[in-house]
């Protein structure tokens, strides 16, 4: 067992089992919390990964702002009986079942495929991929469009949200 | 490569023969040696930060025309120390109610969020925690977990003036993280690169600051704002909500949070000093002269980037404590509808004219680059006069207009 | 010419009948001289006919006749026609005359120019009127007919009906004009509809003809079926007949002796032979000109018109001296009984109209007997005489019961019968040209000698049955004449001789001109008519006048019927019985001052053999019983009724079986409100699944997904 | 780097399931929209490691990850304000209460 692949044993306990908190914890701050754990934890594999800019972005756009949505979300629709019940809906169980026949459907279909087998192969240092991230997001023959679009997206997605929860009583 | 002039790495070097001879494998050697690493990193900044709760409380006292503490020890030099030891001696009390895990997490995080963002702090050119590729990225993602703490902090104290500080501190925080955002990628274009290092290294020729003052000044607010210093510290604000998030907080509890401001203020100083004034180099190329050879030394570089830091955090300290402090909706207000477009504008001048004025000679871009901004900053202040004129105005005939009314009326 | 007349004859009192009936019933005065021209106009018409006809030589030979196409019968047309030949000239004349005095006689009886009736009612004979003279005294005066008018319409269309008869050249327009005839005899009967036995009467009347008319229209109908065609000229081709008598038909009869007795049997009914007798006396009820004219002159010589004419289809395959073939046995013995019996019944009657109609019952049944033993002529002669005389008899009659009437309304004692006989005597002196007109009229029905018509008619069918040797017929019409020449006499003494024995009598005045002339004419005929039938061989008179009429209406047979040879045996008993009747009837009626006194009055020859509730009960009883009891109380209300109710209640059943044990259970409950339920069960169940659970949905896609990829996997083969 | 691809699936594969199960099994609407945060990661995870492991000069894994996050970005800002407005007016988070399209 190498050292990397313990710190990625060591991650991956730390995102399942985050992700398990956010599920089954009862109180929704904690549930938003444990999110952010979460989030942090695939930060942290991105970092393994080698994509730097992906896991601050990670961290600046989910921790700092999604997250922080979760928190501000929860906060403004706090009622007293919220976090006393039962959190999960009665037939629970049924998800469980389904959750659990997906993940070994797929854990069954990776195994099966040898591709999937290979180890990560040495990123070469004349790659930078910070710049080549860059150009391609911003070079016409690669993906600016989908950037462009994504940021009309966002536009439109800020313009509603904010129309939506403002509440405007006309 | 010797102690002196590659310090980090001499001595990691050293530690990593004398682990890998106890027969530590690599992989296990290298972490123990991040490790050390961290540790020295954070224990430097903790001792750094008590020196400021001294600096702070003198320099507070100079601003407000006293003398500040001297009782304790030479100049008050132990004070720091006193306020410790008060604060570890204080009662440690949770309010009932509260979120026992949040609660506690809160001050951690607090303290965490601004260590994190000394790991990217280019004190020198060879002592430095990690030369991320995306630093100034690094910043913003540290100022979110900052805003993290304050929530859990306003949340966990079950206490409604905590919720309402918590509330407005990460609105304010997360509203000024746009123009820090769109200012921090100015630097970027002019350095063509989101490093510290190679942003100072770019430096060495111009400072940043005089490429673009404007941005300067926006991050320098917005960096302010992000920090919830004085004209923005409204969750401290006594008039409004008592004492803020940290109104439960007492003891210890209340000592991280107050260490935490104030170390995540010097931070902010080395990085304006670092992305507009040079950082550790920006000696406008002296060092390469063979007489100043001796400013590319590691320690001397550090020396320099702390005394700019220190500078940084005294301009922030200066505004702390003469400006009065702003109601809420106005500085949202100011956010939005005012420094946001600037940042904006800037932004999109700069990275037009380095386009542009990139074949110029070096004194010519910068000089272009100055007057551009120069021009910008007029321009906003004449709007801002017409938009002053005519509110005043409307507010004059109103007032006009009342007074006439209590005429008739009599 | 005459073709165009004769077609014309018929028409006016058509006319006079549309023209009373649409247009002027209001006015009395036009409608009657509008009828009485009608009458003139085919008096005129028939009087021409008949003087041409009589100007042509062997007119039997070419006879006036013309017919047109009528009714299309699939390939050929149905041909009717008019023809006028000797017999049928013989009968217009005396029709042409009794149906003219008929009309100017019923406009005097009528009492038209007397004032209205104070409360005379229509449907009701007038009660007369209180009328103040010029010296104020009040005085009740017969009233006019309140319905005058519509009295002439009627006899016009009766005239129309004989006219078309008569003047007919085929079977169909014969019996056109035989139910013409029929329907206003009933009219007439019912004139006066308030009386309940006036309507009685009419229907009776219409009942019994109307059987008679079944058969005969049976007869035509095998006529036609058989033959192909209904005229004359057709019927009797010589070899039609030999055929008609040889094809054998039912009851052994040959196909002629069957038509003959069907035809006979309608003969019956409508001139009153006797099993079909028992309308004619109740006819009375109709006012005295109608019976005059239908009962006696026209409507009733008519039938034995009709077999006059039908003679050589009866007696085909007889000739002259063969023994009768059965249908003229069947006739002769129906006429010589009805005479008979007929004669019997009059002797004991008392109203006065009642023995001068069972007097033409006897009359009639002398003619068919005369037919019935084939002496075609002197049946034909005496048709004509008999007509003549009678006519004038029941007008005599009318004026008699219309004088007595005014005494009535003289007295005012209106419980007196006017009609009855015994109320009268001693009229002689009252109303002398009546009393003349009746005598000749009774002497010449007895067969008076030499001088009245009746006795040559009379003589002529004696020396016939004689001569042919049919005893049995000779003696029973001798009695039946012996009996006439009695009751007439009866009835002359009755009324006319000895003291009136009312004071109604006393006060019976003579009437107008209007009721005495046509009395006067007709006695003419009654007596002159006589002289131009004389046979040859009579002794004394014989060669004096030629016998015209044996000559002109022979002519009308193909083969010219023979005189029978002259013996004195039929003339004396003829003289004999005609004077022995009226001596014995004088003598016995000389004293006789109310019906106690009189033997005659056999209660069962009163009641008319009984034959009426004999009739009753034969048929009208049964008939009434099957209508009441059988049809109406069992077939109608038990079986129909019965029925239709149990299908009502059937249905009834049926509509509550469907009701509460299909469609209420079943289609309502099991069909309507059960798909309702299962929907609504169904609905709710599968609400759920819609209920807006977004995780809901989610949850099933996602097991959809996996149960998919699992039966992928499994059913298709792994990865 | 001697950790196999599948490692990384298989990672991605249970916090994407347990995502599922956090969407599927939550009453309350917020925690769905953590879990539909949670398998947005599981994707994104993906997405990166196929990068890694596939060929790292291409950029496509990077640039989808990048335009994930903007999608789930505007995805959960759209769909807080709509939970927001909802509870302003029906008092309810509950997911399984806001089942009716007019109130």
């Amino acid at each position: 067992m190498t050292a990397d692949q313990i710190i990625f044993l060591l991650c991956a306990m730390l995102i399942l089992g985050s992700a398990l908190m956010v599920v089954i914890t009862r109180k929704l701050i904690h549930a938003a919390l444990w999110l952010v754990a979460t989030l942090f934890g695939v930060a942290i594999l991105y970092a393994i990964l080698q994509a730097g800019f992906l896991a601050v972005v990670q961290v600046v756009v989910y921790i700092g702002a999604i997250a922080v949505l979760f928190i501000f979300a929860v906060m403004l629709t706090r009622r007293e009986m919220l976090d006393k019940g039962v959190q999960t809906r009665s037939t629970w169980w049924l998800p469980a079942i389904l959750g659990v026949l997906i993940l070994t459907g797929l854990v069954f279909i990776i195994i099966g495929q040898p591709a999937f087998g290979r180890s990560a192969g040495e990123i070469p240092a004349s790659v930078d991929t910070l710049r080549n991230l860059g150009a391609a997001l911003v070079s016409p023959d690669a993906y600016v469009l989908p950037f462009e679009v994504a940021s009309i997206l966002l536009l439109a997605a800020l313009v509603g949200a904010v129309y939506v929860a403002s509440g405007n009583k006309k | 490569m010797n102690f002196l002039n590659d310090p980090i790495n001499f001595i990691s070097g050293w530690m990593r023969d004398l682990l890998t001879g106890w027969g530590l494998s690599n992989g296990l050697t290298t972490a123990i040696i991040y490790f050390i690493g961290i540790t020295v990193l954070i224990i430097f900044a903790m001792t750094l930060d008590i020196i400021l709760v001294w600096v702070e409380r003198k320099v507070v006292a100079r601003f407000q025309d006293r003398l500040g503490p001297n009782r304790i020890g030479p100049f008050g030099l132990i004070q720091p120390f006193a306020d410790i030891i008060k604060l570890v001696i204080k009662e440690d009390i949770t309010p009932a109610g509260a979120d026992k895990l949040l609660y506690n997490l809160g001050p951690v995080l607090a303290i965490a969020s601004v260590i994190i963002l000394w790991a990217i702090l280019p004190l020198s050119s060879k002592i430095f925690g990690v030369d991320l590729n995306v630093a100034v990225l690094y910043l913003v993602a540290a100022g979110a977990l900052g805003t993290l703490s304050i929530i859990m902090g306003g949340w966990a104290s079950n206490n409604k003036y905590a919720l309402l500080g918590a509330f407005r501190m990460v609105a304010n925080m997360i509203s000024y993280e746009i123009p820090m955002v769109v200012v921090l990628l100015i630097p970027t274009i002019l350095a063509n690169s989101m490093s510290v290092q190679d942003i100072t290294q770019a430096q060495s020729g111009m400072w940043f600051a005089i490429l673009s003052p404007l941005a300067l000044i926006i991050f320098l607010i917005s960096a302010i704002a992000e920090l919830g210093r004085s004209p923005f510290d409204l969750n401290e604000a006594e008039s409004e909500i008592v004492a803020g998030f940290h109104i439960e907080y007492s003891g210890m509890k209340f000592g991280l949070f107050y260490a935490g401001e104030l170390l995540h203020a010097f931070t902010f100083g080395g990085f304006i000093a670092v992305l507009f004034f040079g950082g550790y180099g920006g000696f406008f190329g002296l060092e390469k002269v063979g007489l100043f050879s001796w400013l590319n030394n590691p320690f001397v570089q550090a020396v320099v980037f702390l005394a700019k830091a220190m500078f940084g955090y005294w301009v922030i300290m200066w505004i702390k404590y003469s400006m009065p402090r702003i109601r809420i909706d106005h500085m949202l207000a100011f956010n939005w509808k005012f420094l946001t477009p600037l940042a904006l504008v800037v932004l999109v001048n700069t990275a037009i004219l380095s386009k542009v004025l990139a074949g110029l000679p070096n004194w010519g871009y910068a000089l272009g680059m100055f007057f551009s901004n120069i021009v910008i900053g007029l321009i906003t202040i004449e709007i801002l006069r017409a938009y002053g004129r005519k509110q005043r105005k409307a507010e004059g005939n109103l007032t006009l207009q009342s007074a006439h009314n209590q005429e008739q009326a009599v | 010419m005459e073709k165009f007349i004769i077609w014309l004859l018929p028409l006016p009192p058509l006319l006079a009948f549309f023209g009373i009936i649409l247009f002027t019933n209001k006015r009395k005065a036009l409608s009657h001289k509008i009828a009485v021209g009608a009458a003139g106009l085919s008096w005129l018409g028939s009087m021409i006919i008949f003087i041409r006809a009589v100007g042509v030589k062997e007119f039997g030979k070419h006879i006036f006749g013309s017919s047109i196409n009528w009714l299309p019968t699939g390939t050929s047309w149905l041909r009717i026609g008019v023809q006028i030949d000797p017999l049928s000239a013989a009968v217009i004349f005396f029709v042409a005359w009794t149906v003219l005095a008929i009309f100017i006689y019923s406009i005097g009886y009528h009492n038209f120019g007397q004032p209205e009736g104070d409360h005379d009612i229509a449907g009701l004979p007038p009660h007369g009127a209180m009328v103040t003279d010029r010296h104020g005294h009040k005085h009740i005066v017969p009233s006019i007919e309140p319905m005058y008018s519509r009295f002439f319409a009627f006899i016009s269309l009766f005239a129309f009906g004989m006219y078309t008869l008569v003047v007919s050249d085929n079977l169909l327009t014969l019996f056109v004009g035989w139910e013409i005839m029929g329907l206003c005899s009933y009219l007439l009967i019912g004139f006066w509809f308030g009386k309940p036995s006036a309507r009685n009467a009419a229907v009776k009347a219409f009942m019994t003809t109307r059987i008679g008319d079944v058969f005969m229209l049976l007869g035509i109908a095998f006529v036609y079926s058989f033959t192909g065609s209904l005229s004359f000229k057709d019927i009797f081709k010589p070899e039609m007949l030999q055929a008609l008598a040889a094809t054998p038909a039912f009851f052994g009869l040959s196909a002629a002796g069957i038509i003959g007795l069907l035809l006979f049997i309608g003969t019956v009914g409508k001139s009153a032979q006797w099993p079909l007798h028992v309308w004619l006396p109740d006819a009375m009820e109709g006012p005295t000109p109608v019976s005059a004219m239908i009962h006696a002159a026209t409507m009733v010589s008519a039938g034995v018109y009709m077999v006059i004419r039908m003679f050589p289809l009866i007696s085909a395959g007889w000739t002259e001296g063969m023994p009768l073939n059965t249908t003229m046995s069947v006739i002769a013995f129906i006429g010589a009984f009805t005479a008979l019996f007929a004669a019997t019944i009059a002797v004991a009657q008392n109203d006065i109209k009642r023995v001068l109609a069972y007097s033409t019952i006897s009359q009639l049944g002398f003619m068919i007997a005369a037919l019935g033993i084939g002496a075609y002529v002197a049946a034909a002669f005496h048709l004509v005489t008999h007509a003549f005389f009678k006519a004038l008899l029941f007008l005599g009659s009318g004026s008699v019961i219309h004088g007595m009437e005014h005494g009535v309304l003289h007295t005012g004692g209106h419980s007196v019968d006017p009609q009855d006989m015994f109320n009268m005597g001693g009229l002689r002196k009252k109303m002398p040209i009546t009393f003349w007109t009746f005598l000749i009229g009774g002497f010449a029905l007895s067969g008076f000698p030499i001088i009245t018509a009746g006795f040559w008619s009379k003589d002529e069918i004696f020396a016939e049955a004689f001569g042919n040797g049919h005893l049995l017929v000779f003696i029973v019409l001798a009695a039946a004449a012996f009996l006439t020449a009695f009751y007439s006499m009866r009835q002359i003494t009755l009324t006319f001789f000895g003291e009136p024995r009312t004071k109604e009598a006393a006060h019976a005045q003579e009437n107008q001109w209007t009721m005495t002339v046509p009395l006067i004419i007709l006695s003419v005929f009654a007596v002159g008519y006589g002289w131009v039938g004389i046979p040859e061989q009579f002794p004394g008179l014989g060669g004096l006048i030629h016998n015209w009429f044996h000559e002109f209406v022979g002519g009308t047979l193909t083969k010219f019927p023979q005189p029978v040879a002259f013996s004195w045996v039929p003339l004396v008993t003829s003289l004999c019985v005609a004077l022995g009747g009226l001596g014995l009837g004088w003598l016995v009626y000389r004293k006789v001052q109310s019906p106690k006194q009189d033997f005659m009055q056999i209660t069962v020859l009163k009641n008319k053999w009984y034959f009426d509730e004999i009739y009753n009960f034969l048929f009208i009883k049964p008939a009434s019983w099957i209508a009441e009891k059988f049809t109406s109380q069992y077939m109608d209300q038990t079986v129909i009724d019965g029925l239709l109710h149990s299908v009502a209640r059937f249905s009834l059943f049926l509509g509550s079986f469907f009701r509460n044990k299909i469609d209420k259970p079943i289609i309502n409950e099991l069909i309507g409100d059960g798909t309702g339920k299962v929907v609504k069960v169904s609905g709710s169940g599968l609400r759920k699944i819609q209920a807006g659970r977004i995780q809901y949905y989610m949850v099933v896609s996602i097991a959809a997904l996996v149960i998919f990829a699992l039966l992928y996997y499994f059913m298709i083969g792994g990865m | 780097m001697s950790i196999p691809l599948s490692w990384y699936l298989i990672l991605a594969a249970a916090l994407f399931s347990i995502g599922l199960f956090g969407v599927l099994s939550r009453k309350n609407a917020i925690a769905i929209l953590l879990g539909v945060e949670l398998m947005l990661n599981a994707v994104n995870i993906n997405l990166v490691a196929f990068w890694r492991y596939t060929d790292p000069a291409k950029m496509t894994g990077q640039v989808f990850a990048i335009i994930v996050f903007a999608v789930a970005a505007a995805e959960v800002a759209v769909g807080l304000a709509l939970i927001i407005s909802v509870y302003r007016r029906r008092n309810t988070v509950i997911a399984d209460e806001i089942d009716l399209m007019k109130w």
